[in-house]
C-alpha cells in the first residue's frame, strides 16, 4: 500500500432489517469492502437525523451514507419515504451552500443484497477518495 | 461513571485469523469507563458466557461491549447472560467484528484497526445506554391464513386443531386452491379430489374455522398478536347463507359464453355459476362482468328459479374489520404467462397446452369428463410430445422466464406421460428433458417406471420450435445423446410451464410489510433454521408463496407454520421491544409532527397543566406514546423540531457519541 | 407605502375593545424613532391612542406572539398582514395557540421599507424618517432633508413578495387580493447556476459574519419549540455561541431544516439579521425543491394541511436525482 | 487459457459457461442437417478449448446467422455469436475474404434464403 495513499473516513449508516442485514450477509459471503466505512445501526433509516449527519461532517467524516430498505419493503411500512424526502432535501440543501454533493449518498439495500452493499461501498469510497479530504464541513477543533 | 467489561471474541478463527483479538482487548482497556477487558475463543459457548459473569460479579460491571459476530446472531444471548447476572440486558452492546470486519478485510493490520474503532464505538453508545424494560402486550387469540390452497387449509386446520380462532381468506368463490384443479398426484397417483376435498369439508365443519371466500385483504394495520386486517367480501350477489348449492339457476342461466376459468377457459359456464360440484361454500356466484341483469338491467331469470331465494342482485362489498395475532400467507402460484415464447406455438394453435390444462383434459370433471381429446377437433391425440423447463432455468438476462428451476414439472411431467401411456397404450410419448430431477421419496423410481414399465421416450434435449401444419404440430428439436435434430409429428404437446408467485402476492406483501425477494417470493426469516417465519413477527409462510413445492412440502410447511401460530398464540402476552420512543413533555410543542408520521397511530396527545417559572400554571398540548404499540422505528424523533421526541435504546445522544467515536 | 393607516387600525381596535370582542389588542408601541419600534399588548383605548404606532417600518410579524398571548384572560385582537396570516394559519396547523381567544382582522399589505438600506445611504446621524405616499423623507443631522423613492428601499421580502392574499381572519378591514408575483426564487436560481466553489464561497462570506445573536431564531414564526436544540444540552447539538466556521454552517443547515416544509417565507429572519445575512435564500432553496419535487406547497395556506416533511409518495425523487437538479435545470 | 477460445470469446462477448446444455439451440437451428458440427456444440467445444476442429469445419459456412438460436436460447448465450467468432478467426488467419464483396451479386440465385444475403451484406459491408 501507499503510504500517503488517502483514506476517506466513511460513516454509514444502516437499518436493522435490511442495510445491516446486507452488510452481514457482504460478510458471509466475504465480500470486501474497504475498512475505512464503519457503520452505525440504526432501526430504519428514518431514524436518521440530518444533525447526525452533520455530526459526522464536523467530527472528520469525508463522506457519509444512508443505506435502508427499497421504497416499498421498509420494515416499518414507510420509514425510508420520509428519509427519501428528508435527505433529498438536506442533500440538496448541502450542495446548495458548496458541499460536494458526492460526499452524501443514500442507496437501498436489502436483506439479499450483500453483493450490493459491497459495491455500493467500493464505489462510493473511491468517489470520496477522489474528492479528499471534507474541509468544507469540518470542524477543526475536532483534528489534533 | 460506567463500569464497562469488553469482550473480545475470537469466533475460533473466523475473527481470530484477521483480527488481533489480544491487541483489541489490550487497546479496549484504556477507553475510558471501561474495567475490564479479555479475549475469548468462544464468548457464545457456555464457558465464554461463564467468563462473562465471572467478570461481571468480579468487577461489578455495569455495561456489556461483546466484540462478536453480528447483533443479529447473538445479541439476545448475551443480553441474556447480562440479565441472568442482574444487569439490564439493554446495558450490552455488540460490536460487529465478524461479519462487517474480520470477514471482509484480510489484512490483519487493518481488521485490528478497525475492530479497535467498532469496540470504542460500541464503548461510547454503553456509556449512554439507560436500563429498559420492554412492555407488554396482549395477544389476540385468532389466526388469518390468507389463501384457500391445499397449503391455507392444512394451516388453518392444524391451528384449529390446537383450539384457536382461525380464518381463511380466499379470493376465489371457492377454497381448492391449484390442487382442486388437479386429476392424480404424484408418485403414488391417488386421486387429488379424493384426498382434498375431505380436507375441504373438514375445514368448512370446523367450529374454528371461517373461510371468507371470494374475498381479498385490503388493509393491515398493527403489529405482532395485535394485528388490525381490513377483508374485503366482494359481492357475489348471492346470498352465501341462503343457497343451497342445488345449482339450479347455474343449469337455467341463458348467458352460457363465459370463459370457465376452473377449467383454465377450456370450456364455458354459466354467468352465474358454481365452480366444480365439491366447492366449498357450495354456493353460487354471478360473474358481474357477463350477468345480463347486473350489466342491463334484463333478464332476472336465477332469481325465477332459485327457491331458496338466495339471488340478491343489490348485493354489495362488504368490508370486515378483525383482529389477528398472527397472519399466515399462503397464495400460491400460477403458471406463467407463454406469451414470449413463439416457438412453441402456444397462441397459435390449440392443441398445444400447458401442463395445468393437461391436467383438466385427463380430470373426469374437466371439460372432456376426463377422456384424453384434443382441443381442437375433440380427437384422440396418437403422439403427445411434453415439453420440460418452459420458461424455468433462464438466465435472468434472457428477457424471459424465471432463473429458478420450477421443481414440481419432472415429476408431473412423468406421471402425465405414464398415465398416458396407461390408459392409452397406443399413443406415443416423448418427453423432452434437459435433467429430469428427482430428489424425493419414490421420485426416481416413479420416472424410471416411466420408462422402463411404460415406454415413455424420453429424449435429452429441447424442442427448438413448434410448427402447426395439417391438423399436425411438427415438433422440432435436438436429441443431445444421439447428435441428431428431431422433427416429430405430433397431435399434442404440452408445456411443461414455469410456476410463479401468485401476482397478489407483491401488493400483500407490502400491506404485510413481509418482504419478498427477486422473484416475488416470500422471504423467510432464515434460509436453514426459521424457514416458515417471516423476517417480520407474526408474519407466517405457507406453500408455494414462499418457494416452489410439491404438496407433501406443502402440507409439511403448512404444518410447520401452524405450529409456529399455535406457538405465538398459546402466549398471553408478548414482551414488547423496550428500544421504543419517547417524547419529553417538558420540551413538546405539541405541534402532531410526529403523529403524522408514526405508521402505527402509537402517538396521541392530551393536554398537560405545567407550572410555569412565574407560579402560574399553562396547559399544554403534548405528545404520549403508546409503548406497546410504537415499535421503534424513529421516525417520529426526526419529524419533531424541537427534539423532544428520542428513541430509546437509540437516543441521538448515543448515535452521535457512535459518530464521534468512528470520526476520531 | 401602506394604504391602511394608524387611524383605522386604532379605530377597528377602539371599537372591539368597547364592544367587548377582545380585552386586548396586540400591536406596536411607538419609539424614540420612527423606525424603532416595539410590538406589545393594549388594553385600553388611551393606550392606543398614546402609543400605537403603525408606519412603513412596521414590518413585525405578529402571529408569533400569539402563542404566549393567546392564553390570556379574553380574546386578543391581532392584525394580519398576508404575510402574518399564512404564520398564522401555520402555527394553528401545530396546535401552537387557541384560535378561539384571538380575533383576527386582516389588512392588506403594500410593503415596507428596510431601515437598513436607507442607513447604508447616510454615513450617520439620522433624525428622523417620514412616510409621505412614494416617497420617504429622511432628515439627517448632517445632509438635511432627503427624499427617496419607496419602492427602492422595499424590504427584500416585500420587493418579491409572495402574495397579497390575506390567508386568515375574522373579518378584513381592507380588500383582500389575490396578486403574487414569481420572482422570489431568482436568487436562489442564481445561486444554483453557480459552481459549488462559488457557492461555498458566497455562503462562507455571508455566514461567516453570523455573530450567533439568535434573532433569526427568535423572531422566526417556525421556531416556536418550547426549548430549542442549540438551548438544549441533551439534543447533542447545543450550541449558544459560535466558535467557528462549521458551527456557523451547523446552526443555520439545522434551522433552516427544522423550518423546512414549515416556513411561510415571511422573511423576517433576514429582515432582523443584524449582520445582513440573506438567510431567506436557504429557507427559500427548501421551498423551491420542495415545489419542484413534490409539488407546489405553501406553509399556512390553510390550517391543517400537511407538512411535505411528514408526507410522501411512493413515487417521491430519489437523493441521488434531486440534489443538483436545480442547477442543471 | 487456450489463446485461441480467449479470443473467440472477446470478439463474441459470449460467457460459454452459462451454458446449461440444453439443446435448444440445435432443436431450432434451421441448417442443423448441413452441419457436421451443430451449435451446441460449438459452444460446448470452444468451452472445452477445440476450436481447430471448428475452423476447418465446413459447419462455419452452413450457419446462416438467422440468430434463431440466440433468441430462443433460455440461457442468453447466443451460440450464433460464436460461430460468427470462429469464422472471424479464420478469416483473419488467412489475412484475406474468401469472397469480396463485388462477386456477391453474381452468386445470388432465386433459392439463396434471404437471411443467408442479409447475413453476407452485414459481413461484407464493413
Amino acid at each position: 500500500m501507499q503510504v500517503n495513499e488517502f483514506k476517506p473516513k466513511i460513516v454509514a449508516f444502516c437499518c436493522n432489517w435490511c442495510s445491516y442485514a446486507g452488510a452481514d450477509l457482504a460478510g458471509n459471503n466475504r465480500l470486501n469492502y474497504p475498512d475505512n466505512v464503519k457503520i452505525i445501526r440504526v432501526p430504519c433509516s428514518c431514524r436518521v437525523n440530518p444533525m447526525f449527519i452533520l455530526r459526522a461532517f464536523q467530527r472528520g467524516a469525508d463522506g457519509v451514507i444512508l443505506c435502508g430498505c427499497h421504497p416499498g419493503d421498509c420494515h416499518y411500512t414507510s420509514g425510508n419515504y420520509y428519509t427519501r424526502r428528508r435527505m433529498a432535501l438536506l442533500f440538496s440543501m448541502l450542495e446548495y451552500l458548496g458541499i460536494e454533493k458526492e460526499r452524501t449518498r443514500v442507496e437501498w439495500v436489502s436483506a439479499a443484497e450483500g453483493a450490493k452493499f459491497s459495491a455500493t461501498m467500493n464505489e462510493f469510497c473511491e468517489q470520496v477518495a477522489a474528492l479528499g479530504e471534507n474541509k468544507r464541513l469540518e470542524d477543526l477543533r475536532c483534528k489534533q | 461513571m460506567q463500569r464497562i467489561g469488553v469482550f473480545v471474541c475470537w469466533c475460533g478463527s473466523n475473527i481470530a485469523a484477521t483480527v488481533d483479538v489480544k491487541a483489541v482487548a489490550e487497546a479496549l482497556k484504556s477507553e475510558p469507563g471501561v474495567v475490564f477487558s479479555t479475549d475469548y475463543q468462544y464468548m457464545c459457548s457456555q464457558a465464554g458466557q461463564d467468563l462473562i459473569k465471572e467478570a461481571i460479579k468480579e468487577h461489578k460491571l455495569t455495561g456489556l461491549v461483546i466484540c462478536s459476530c453480528s447483533p443479529r446472531m447473538h445479541e439476545n444471548t448475551f443480553r441474556k447472560v447480562a440479565a441472568d447476572s442482574g444487569i439490564n440486558p439493554y446495558m450490552v452492546e455488540i460490536a460487529n467484528i465478524r461479519e462487517q470486519c474480520s470477514w471482509v478485510h484480510k489484512d490483519k493490520a487493518i481488521g485490528t484497526e478497525k475492530a479497535i474503532i467498532l469496540a470504542r464505538a460500541a464503548v461510547a453508545k454503553v456509556h449512554l445506554n439507560t436500563p429498559l424494560t420492554p412492555g407488554e402486550s396482549e395477544v389476540t387469540k385468532r389466526a388469518l391464513v390468507i389463501g384457500g390452497g391445499i397449503a391455507g387449509i392444512q394451516t388453518a386446520l392444524d391451528i384449529a386443531d390446537a383450539g384457536y380462532k382461525v380464518d381463511i381468506v380466499e379470493t376465489k368463490p371457492t377454497i381448492g386452491g391449484k390442487m382442486a384443479q388437479l386429476d392424480k398426484t404424484f408418485p403414488t397417483l391417488d386421486c387429488a379430489a379424493c384426498i382434498l376435498t375431505p380436507k375441504m369439508v373438514e375445514v368448512a365443519q370446523n367450529e374454528n374455522v371461517r373461510i371468507f371466500s371470494y374475498s381479498e385483504v385490503t388493509e393491515v394495520g398493527g403489529f405482532v398478536g395485535n394485528f388490525t386486517v381490513k377483508i374485503k367480501k366482494k359481492a357475489r350477489y348471492v346470498k352465501e347463507d341462503v343457497c343451497t348449492g342445488c345449482g339450479l339457476c347455474t343449469e337455467k342461466c341463458p348467458m352460457k359464453k363465459v370463459p370457465n376459468d376452473f377449467n383454465l377457459g377450456m370450456n364455458n359456464k354459466g354467468a352465474i355459476y358454481i365452480p366444480f360440484a365439491q366447492a366449498v361454500p357450495k354456493v353460487a356466484t354471478i360473474d358481474p362482468n357477463y350477468c345480463n341483469m347486473l350489466k342491463n338491467g334484463k333478464c332476472g331469470l336465477c332469481a325465477k328459479v332459485c327457491t331458496a331465494g338466495a339471488i340478491d342482485y343489490t348485493q354489495k362489498d362488504e368490508i370486515i374489520e378483525e383482529k389477528y395475532g398472527a397472519i399466515v400467507a399462503a397464495t400460491g402460484y400460477n403458471p406463467i404467462s407463454l406469451d414470449k415464447f413463439d416457438e412453441f406455438a402456444y397462441n397459435q394453435s390449440k392443441d398445444v397446452i400447458t401442463s395445468l390444462e393437461f391436467e383438466r383434459l385427463t380430470n373426469a370433471a374437466g371439460p372432456t369428463n376426463g377422456v384424453l381429446l384434443r382441443p381442437s377437433d375433440l380427437k384422440h391425440p396418437k403422439t403427445i410430445v411434453f415439453v420440460q423447463c418452459v420458461g424455468s432455468r433462464c438466465s435472468a438476462d434472457a428477457s424471459k422466464g424465471k432463473e429458478y428451476c420450477s421443481k414440481i414439472c419432472c415429476m408431473y411431467t412423468a406421471k402425465h406421460a405414464m398415465l398416458t401411456r396407461d390408459k392409452y397404450p397406443d399413443t406415443d410419448v416423448y418427453v423432452f428433458y434437459i435433467d429430469v430431477r428427482t430428489p424425493g421419496k419414490n421420485f426416481d423410481e416413479f420416472y424410471r417406471r416411466a420408462v422402463e414399465e411404460y415406454g415413455v421416450h424420453y429424449i435429452k434435449g429441447m424442442v427448438g420450435k413448434v410448427i402447426p401444419e395439417g391438423d399436425k404440430l411438427i415438433v422440432q428439436g435436438s436429441d443431445l445423446l444421439d447428435n441428431k435434430q428431431l422433427k416429430i409429428e405430433a397431435d399434442l404437446v404440452v408445456l411443461a410451464a414455469a410456476i410463479e408467485p401468485d401476482k397478489s402476492a407483491r401488493n400483500l406483501a407490502t400491506m404485510l410489510t413481509a418482504s419478498m425477494d427477486t422473484n416475488d417470493f416470500f422471504t423467510e426469516a432464515h434460509p436453514k433454521l426459521r424457514p416458515v417465519e417471516s423476517p417480520t413477527a407474526g408474519i407466517f409462510l405457507s406453500g408455494t408463496c414462499q418457494g416452489p413445492k410439491d404438496i407433501p412440502e406443502t402440507v409439511s410447511q403448512a404444518g410447520a407454520a401452524a405450529s409456529k401460530v399455535i406457538g405465538l398464540l398459546a402466549k398471553d402476552k408478548l414482551k414488547g421491544n423496550p428500544c421504543v420512543a419517547h417524547s419529553d413533555e417538558l420540551m413538546c410543542n405539541g405541534c402532531s409532527s410526529c403523529e403524522r408520521v408514526c405508521p402505527y397511530k402509537a402517538i396521541t396527545y392530551v393536554d398537560k397543566e405545567f407550572r410555569m417559572p412565574d407560579r402560574t400554571t399553562k396547559v399544554r398540548r403534548v405528545a404520549f406514546v403508546n409503548e406497546a404499540v410504537c415499535q421503534g422505528c424513529g421516525a417520529c424523533t426526526v419529524a419533531c423540531p424541537s427534539g423532544a421526541m428520542d428513541l430509546k435504546g437509540f437516543k441521538s445522544k448515543q448515535i452521535m457519541a457512535e459518530v464521534d467515536a468512528i470520526c476520531k | 407605502m401602506q394604504t391602511v393607516t394608524r387611524n383605522q387600525l386604532v379605530e377597528k381596535a377602539k371599537e372591539l375593545l368597547n364592544n367587548g370582542t377582545v380585552t386586548r389588542v396586540l400591536g406596536i408601541k411607538k419609539g424614540e424613532f420612527s423606525y424603532d419600534l416595539t410590538p406589545a399588548v393594549f388594553t385600553s383605548a388611551e393606550e392606543l391612542e398614546k402609543e400605537f404606532e403603525f408606519n412603513g417600518f412596521a414590518a413585525a410579524n405578529f402571529s408569533k406572539y400569539l402563542v404566549k398571548l393567546a392564553d390570556g384572560e379574553g380574546k386578543i385582537l391581532v392584525f394580519l398582514k398576508p404575510c402574518d396570516s399564512y404564520s398564522f394559519n401555520q402555527l394553528l396547523t401545530e396546535h401552537r395557540f387557541n384560535r378561539e381567544n384571538v380575533y383576527a382582522v386582516g389588512i392588506e399589505c403594500d410593503g415596507f421599507a428596510d431601515y437598513k438600506k436607507i442607513e447604508e445611504e447616510f454615513n450617520d446621524g439620522i433624525k428622523s424618517v417620514e412616510f409621505n405616499g412614494e416617497k420617504i423623507e429622511v432628515t439627517t443631522l448632517y445632509d438635511g432633508k432627503k427624499e427617496l423613492a419607496f419602492a427602492d428601499y422595499m424590504l427584500e421580502r416585500c420587493k418579491n413578495c409572495k402574495t397579497k392574499k390575506i390567508a386568515a381572519f375574522d373579518e378584513l378591514l381592507t380588500e383582500n387580493s389575490d396578486e403574487t408575483k414569481n420572482t422570489r426564487f431568482e436568487e436562489v436560481e442564481k445561486l444554483e447556476a453557480m459552481t459549488p466553489d462559488e457557492r461555498y464561497a458566497f455562503w462562507r462570506n455571508e455566514l461567516s459574519r453570523c455573530i450567533r445573536c439568535n434573532a433569526c431564531r427568535d423572531v422566526c414564526p417556525a421556531c416556536t419549540c418550547e426549548k430549542c436544540v442549540f438551548n438544549n444540552p441533551d439534543s447533542g447539538v447545543e450550541n449558544k455561541a459560535i466558535q467557528n466556521s462549521f458551527e456557523e454552517n451547523m446552526f443555520h443547515i439545522i434551522r433552516a431544516f427544522h423550518v423546512a416544509g414549515r416556513c411561510t417565507d415571511c422573511g423576517e429572519c433576514s429582515r432582523v439579521c443584524p449582520q445582513h445575512i440573506p438567510l431567506h435564500l436557504l429557507n427559500r432553496k427548501f421551498i423551491k425543491d420542495i415545489n419542484s419535487f413534490y409539488g407546489e406547497y405553501q406553509a399556512g395556506a390553510e390550517v391543517g394541511n400537511r407538512a411535505p416533511l411528514v408526507n410522501y409518495t411512493k413515487e417521491d425523487i430519489e437523493p441521488k436525482d434531486a440534489v443538483g437538479r436545480g442547477s442543471e435545470e | 487459457m487456450d489463446k485461441l477460445k480467449e479470443q473467440i470469446l472477446r470478439t463474441s462477448g459470449v460467457n460459454t459457461l452459462k451454458c446449461m446444455r440444453c439443446g435448444k439451440c440445435s432443436g431450432t437451428c434451421p441448417s442443423y442437417d448441413e452441419m457436421e458440427y451443430h451449435p451446441h456444440q460449438f459452444v460446448y467445444m470452444v468451452e472445452k478449448g477445440e476450436i481447430e476442429p471448428l475452423m476447418k469445419s465446413k459447419s462455419l459456412y452452413k450457419c446462416l446467422s438467422c440468430f434463431a438460436c440466440v433468441e430462443r436460447c433460455p440461457r442468453n448465450v447466443e451460440p450464433a455469436k460464436i460461430v460468427e467468432a470462429v469464422r472471424l478467426m479464420v478469416i483473419r488467419q488467412q489475412g484475406e475474404n474468401h469472397l469480396t464483396a463485388n462477386d456477391i451479386p453474381d452468386l445470388l440465385d432465386e433459392d439463396m434464403p434471404q437471411q443467408a444475403i442479409v447475413s453476407a451484406f452485414r459481413k461484407y459491408s464493413k
